[in-house]
């Protein structure tokens, strides 16, 4: 899929939980090419001093529409920026810039009749376009998403209309599902399909580095092929710079277009 | 076309240049390690519309570079430390140079070593594949052993460029590190040792702290600044060697639009590269070439060398 | 108060700091050059809540500076070549040292010459004036004689800093310039020759060129390169520095708000001086100082000194 | 007068000739003091990587309303930036930041019973204050305006309400008033009021640096005492830096604090 640097207008910007934002853009091109697990590097409108692109994976696209959203938290300087953007009426106004779309998508094996995905905190997005993907396909999908607080749990509204079984839920302080980590979830999920003798053919992670750390490994002993979609600092988005890399068994590859996506056996963590 | 490039370059102004005996279409070239091989810019960038491609920095058996955080944003710039990580030059020569000659690119392969023999290593090695120049990097701040500590001192520049000299007739362009006291000292030693055309700037040493976490943003600590923060520090270094020798320069540092390569060009250099700003915008250096013909049109100027070194000072 | 500075430091960090043998109630001071002898700020700034005020660089009898323009600005930055424009060190002693002596302010003069001799002479005439301790400027990159070039060989700096030494028993702080290629080499001079504490960076020397008018912008060509632009080779530098000698620092280079400021003490600064950021915001000190005392207490730093050279490494 | 930085609300901001901005900001605490001739030191909103602040000098003020008029020119970046800022609605717009009142106002010579005032391009802005202060204090004022075109004629409107006589004109391209350069109106003026034996007592001008030189020489001619606003780069815009000098007879003098209103046969053309 080739890339482009599409000028993106913002369509709406909002709070939708503690300290995170849903942002809806108009990139017609991209939204019609993305595939679940890809991302983009945006050029955040109006900031000067701070150069760099921002990457960000698409949450939701409506193909029909062009338009894409993006789950952020602010976490620095240029999310921080994002939270503080109008949506555009003016036609002046600058815009963001998107190159999408980039990277390698989430890739369940052929077989795989059964998946779990998990999901820490924001990483619950980018797992939703590849759960509709794997509804859409009848594969039988469970979700298990973690996250500070009830609130947090930002895209569990949108889970719950897509599956038939509401996601797993785990959050810190107990306020709903679980109290504490969602890994124990996940290894409930893993002994139960085992039990049942309808073992998961596919496990998809996305969130912090030492949550997909853990979860790979109880997919690795349950025998379940993995994915975890890796976040690095990025500078050119398109490979071509090697900040991005992560270490493998492969040898040092980079996030942006060798993953975000890998194969989770295959990361040395 | 969304944020593509707007192609309305004037047709008739002359933008062909000589770059020590390159012969460059137009004066713009990218700078070493922000494009790889410009298979990855595919999309944005046809290679054979810039000047030259310079590629990413090429050892002899390849180095697998620094940890990670490499790159850290700085006000109006950025750290990197890759670390000339870099398959090894069998591999630019399998793989990135047919593909660039297939497109009619001029290609320059940036070279480095970790000592003098791995540079004419690298070199002999690029002299039967499709190679328009070479650009040997003595000054590049992410490696230990080579690298910046040989482009400080007269007598290692003196010795790394004679030898290189030595093993090629093709043009020979030398790069110089901004981190030293007189960097016209070094650009003669390095002409006196048989350059034909010097580069410049490569990055400035420098450092980013994460106070919250009490810890360098980098993992190797230290790394080189680049982007529009470096700007004036370049152009004063081309100028200084404008006036100090006599071959054509390769002015970089902070280029983002055709403006700043214009003033590079009046500051004394014959090309440009663009770097960072290709992060920033994967048009950049398309854009900055079609400006930079603009610009000529607007002053009445026919042939884009009368720019070089054009200074009223 | 409208855009006024919300004084709101927590009382129990403790903030002092020893820098050499001068005692600083808190690590901020200003950069010379940027805050005039403090008068001017005035308006802005109590002049007694500094860690000291560091005065504009002092001649014996004054200079007259550069032609205008003196000033350029460049991404997250500035040029000036204000070339030492003072009304020399009589005039100081009469009006301006009175002044910050009345307020309690505690004061470090910026000297400067254009011969060894003249840095001796300024300071023995201000030997029996209320000053707390000398700031030896040997990086000066405005003025042809005298400044940078003296700062650049260790050698010259040796002979500046022992023959400044020995005509004073006061903190002798040593400015020194990053337009070297070892500035720790620089270091361990200034130091060996009898400097109680260094101060760093001074400008990057730097230029820009006005594309539609061919020209430089400055009047006088290259100027110092200041402000955030230049924040990680400042920290880069500290650092290093750090390492070498152990003297206390003077950090500065871009600081513009609280964290920065922790970050120049991370790397290894006891103290930090504001510059290019008074122009910005007239509050910078002070925020910086309120917000630095934040920082600790939010970090539990009972002790702004336990930050010093603090970085994990 | 105590210089303080005043947060400044944008209330209104619009083009009013070609290329010509009209800003209204609310800063009371400097529109309460602010006198003609002086300025305010503006830190542009939204611009990071273009760190220095902007001089502006104030056409108008409403001291009641706390409010100020700039008139500015769009010339590069940072006034180019100023022509696309919306007026501020919203609170958590961070808006702009004045340094003010700076500078040594217009003092017109106690005994002048006439005066003349010469703006040259956005020239005329600056001296819009002074003028009403002449009129109000009973002193016959003549004005002069040059632009390059009737549209550039920004002010004329102001200054055609608050005099008896209307300013006389001069535009480049003749499309109102004299045609060519108004030095040539000065010149007139100056040998009008000399022949009838009530010849001016105070001249001010503001404009280009080459339109003030002439003005000058021809004001040293006639006798009169001359003032001219020079303009300088700034940094500190508070006295501090010394980037601003001005050469004069007495040395370099500060275009910030010891401007910018300077004596004319002082100043080194
Ligand atoms: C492939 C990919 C997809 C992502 N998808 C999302 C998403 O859907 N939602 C979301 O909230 N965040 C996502 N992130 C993380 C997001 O890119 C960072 O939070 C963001 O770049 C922080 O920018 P900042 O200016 O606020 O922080 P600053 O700390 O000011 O940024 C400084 C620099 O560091 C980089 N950086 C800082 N934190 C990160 C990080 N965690 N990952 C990568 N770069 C970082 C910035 O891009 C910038 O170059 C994703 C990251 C990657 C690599
Ligand atoms: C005392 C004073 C009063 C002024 N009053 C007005 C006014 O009422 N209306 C108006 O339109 N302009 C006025 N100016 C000029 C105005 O300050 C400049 O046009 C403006 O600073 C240009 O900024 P820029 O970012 O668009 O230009 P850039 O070229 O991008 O600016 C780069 C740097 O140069 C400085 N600079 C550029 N041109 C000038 C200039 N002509 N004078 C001073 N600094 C300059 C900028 O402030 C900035 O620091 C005044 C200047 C001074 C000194
Ligand atoms: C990510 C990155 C990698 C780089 N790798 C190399 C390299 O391999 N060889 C080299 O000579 N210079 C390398 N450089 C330096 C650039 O070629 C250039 O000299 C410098 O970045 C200044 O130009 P800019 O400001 O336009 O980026 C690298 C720069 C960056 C940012
Ligand atoms: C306008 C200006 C004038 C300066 N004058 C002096 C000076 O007289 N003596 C000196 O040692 N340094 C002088 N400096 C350098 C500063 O003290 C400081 O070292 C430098 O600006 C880096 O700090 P900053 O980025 O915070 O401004 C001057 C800097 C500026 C911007
Ligand atoms: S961000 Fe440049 S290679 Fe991945
Ligand atoms: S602008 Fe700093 S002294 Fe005038």
């Amino acid at each position: 899929m080739a890339l482009v640097n599409e000028r993106a207008r913002i369509l709406a910007n909002g709070e939708v939980g503690p300290n995170l934002y849903l942002m809806e853009l108009a990139a017609p091109r991209i939204a019609a090419s993305i595939e679940p697990g890809q991302f983009v590097h945006m050029k955040v409108p109006n900031m000067e001093a701070h150069i760099l692109r921002r990457p960000f994976s698409v949450y939701a696209r409506d193909a029909a529409a062009g338009t894409l959203e993006i789950l952020y938290q602010a976490v620095g300087f240029g999310t921080d920026h994002m939270t503080r953007i109008e949506p555009e009426r003016a036609e002046h106004l600058s815009g963001a810039e998107l190159i999408g779309p980039v990277g390698r998508a989430w890739q369940q094996p052929a077989g795989a009749r059964r998946a779990l995905l998990v999901g820490g905190g924001v990483g619950a997005a980018p797992l939703f376009m590849l759960c509709e993907q794997l509804v859409g396909a009848g594969v039988r999908t469970d979700v298990v998403l973690g996250a500070q607080t009830e609130a947090a749990l930002a895209c569990r509204a949108r889970y719950e209309a897509l599956l038939d079984a509401p996601p797993r839920c785990a959050t810190d302080d107990g306020s709903f599902g679980r109290e504490g980590f969602c890994t124990s979830l996940v290894e409930e999920a893993l002994a139960e399909a085992a039990a049942a003798g309808e073992p998961y053919g596919y496990l998809a992670v996305c969130g912090p580095e030492p949550l997909m750390k853990i979860v790979a490994g109880m997919a690795a002993e349950a025998g379940v092929p993995c994915e975890a979609s890796m976040e690095k600092r990025m500078a050119c988005g398109v490979g071509a710079c090697l900040s991005c890399v992560v270490d493998t068994a492969d040898g040092k590859k980079r996030a942006c277009v060798d993953g975000p996506v890998f194969d989770a056996r295959k990361v040395v963590w | 076309m969304g944020a593509g490039p707007r192609t309305t370059a004037p047709a008739s102004v002359r933008m062909a240049v000589n770059l020590g005996g390159l012969e460059m279409k137009n004066p713009v070239t990218v700078a070493s390690g922000t494009f790889a091989a410009g298979r990855e810019y595919g999309d944005f960038v046809d290679v054979a519309s810039l000047g030259a491609v310079t590629t990413k920095g090429v050892s002899l058996n390849g180095w697998e570079g620094n940890a990670t955080p490499r790159i850290a944003e700085t006000p109006s710039g950025m750290l990197n430390s890759i670390g000339l990580q870099n398959p090894g030059v069998a591999h630019l020569k399998a793989h990135d140079l047919p593909w660039l000659a297939e497109r009619g690119a001029t290609t320059i392969v940036n070279v480095s070593g970790h000592s003098f023999d791995e540079y004419v290593q690298v070199i002999e090695a690029l002299e039967d594949a499709p190679v328009d120049a070479y650009e040997v990097n003595i000054s590049c701040p992410n490696v230990d052993a080579g690298g910046m500590t040989i482009g400080c001192q007269t007598g290692s520049v003196e010795a790394v460029v004679s030898r290189c000299r030595a093993a090629t007739k093709r043009p020979l362009i030398v790069k110089l590190t901004p981190n030293v006291t007189d960097v016209t000292e070094i650009a003669r030693a390095a002409v006196s040792a048989g350059a034909d055309a010097l580069s410049l700037i490569n990055t400035l040493l420098g450092m980013a702290v994460d106070a919250e976490r009490r810890r360098p943003v980098l993992a190797r600590g230290v790394g080189g600044l680049s982007g529009p923060a470096v700007k004036p520090v370049a152009l004063r270094m081309v100028w200084e060697v404008h006036k100090a020798v006599d071959v054509p320069l390769l002015g970089m540092g902070g280029i983002s639009c055709a403006t700043d390569a214009v003033e590079f060009m009046l500051a004394g250099a014959t090309a440009v590269a663009v770097g960072t700003a290709n992060f920033v915008n994967p048009h950049a250096t398309v854009e900055i070439i079609d400006g930079m013909a603009q610009y000529c049109e607007r002053h009445g100027v026919e042939d884009v060398q009368e720019l070089i070194g054009a200074l009223e000072w």
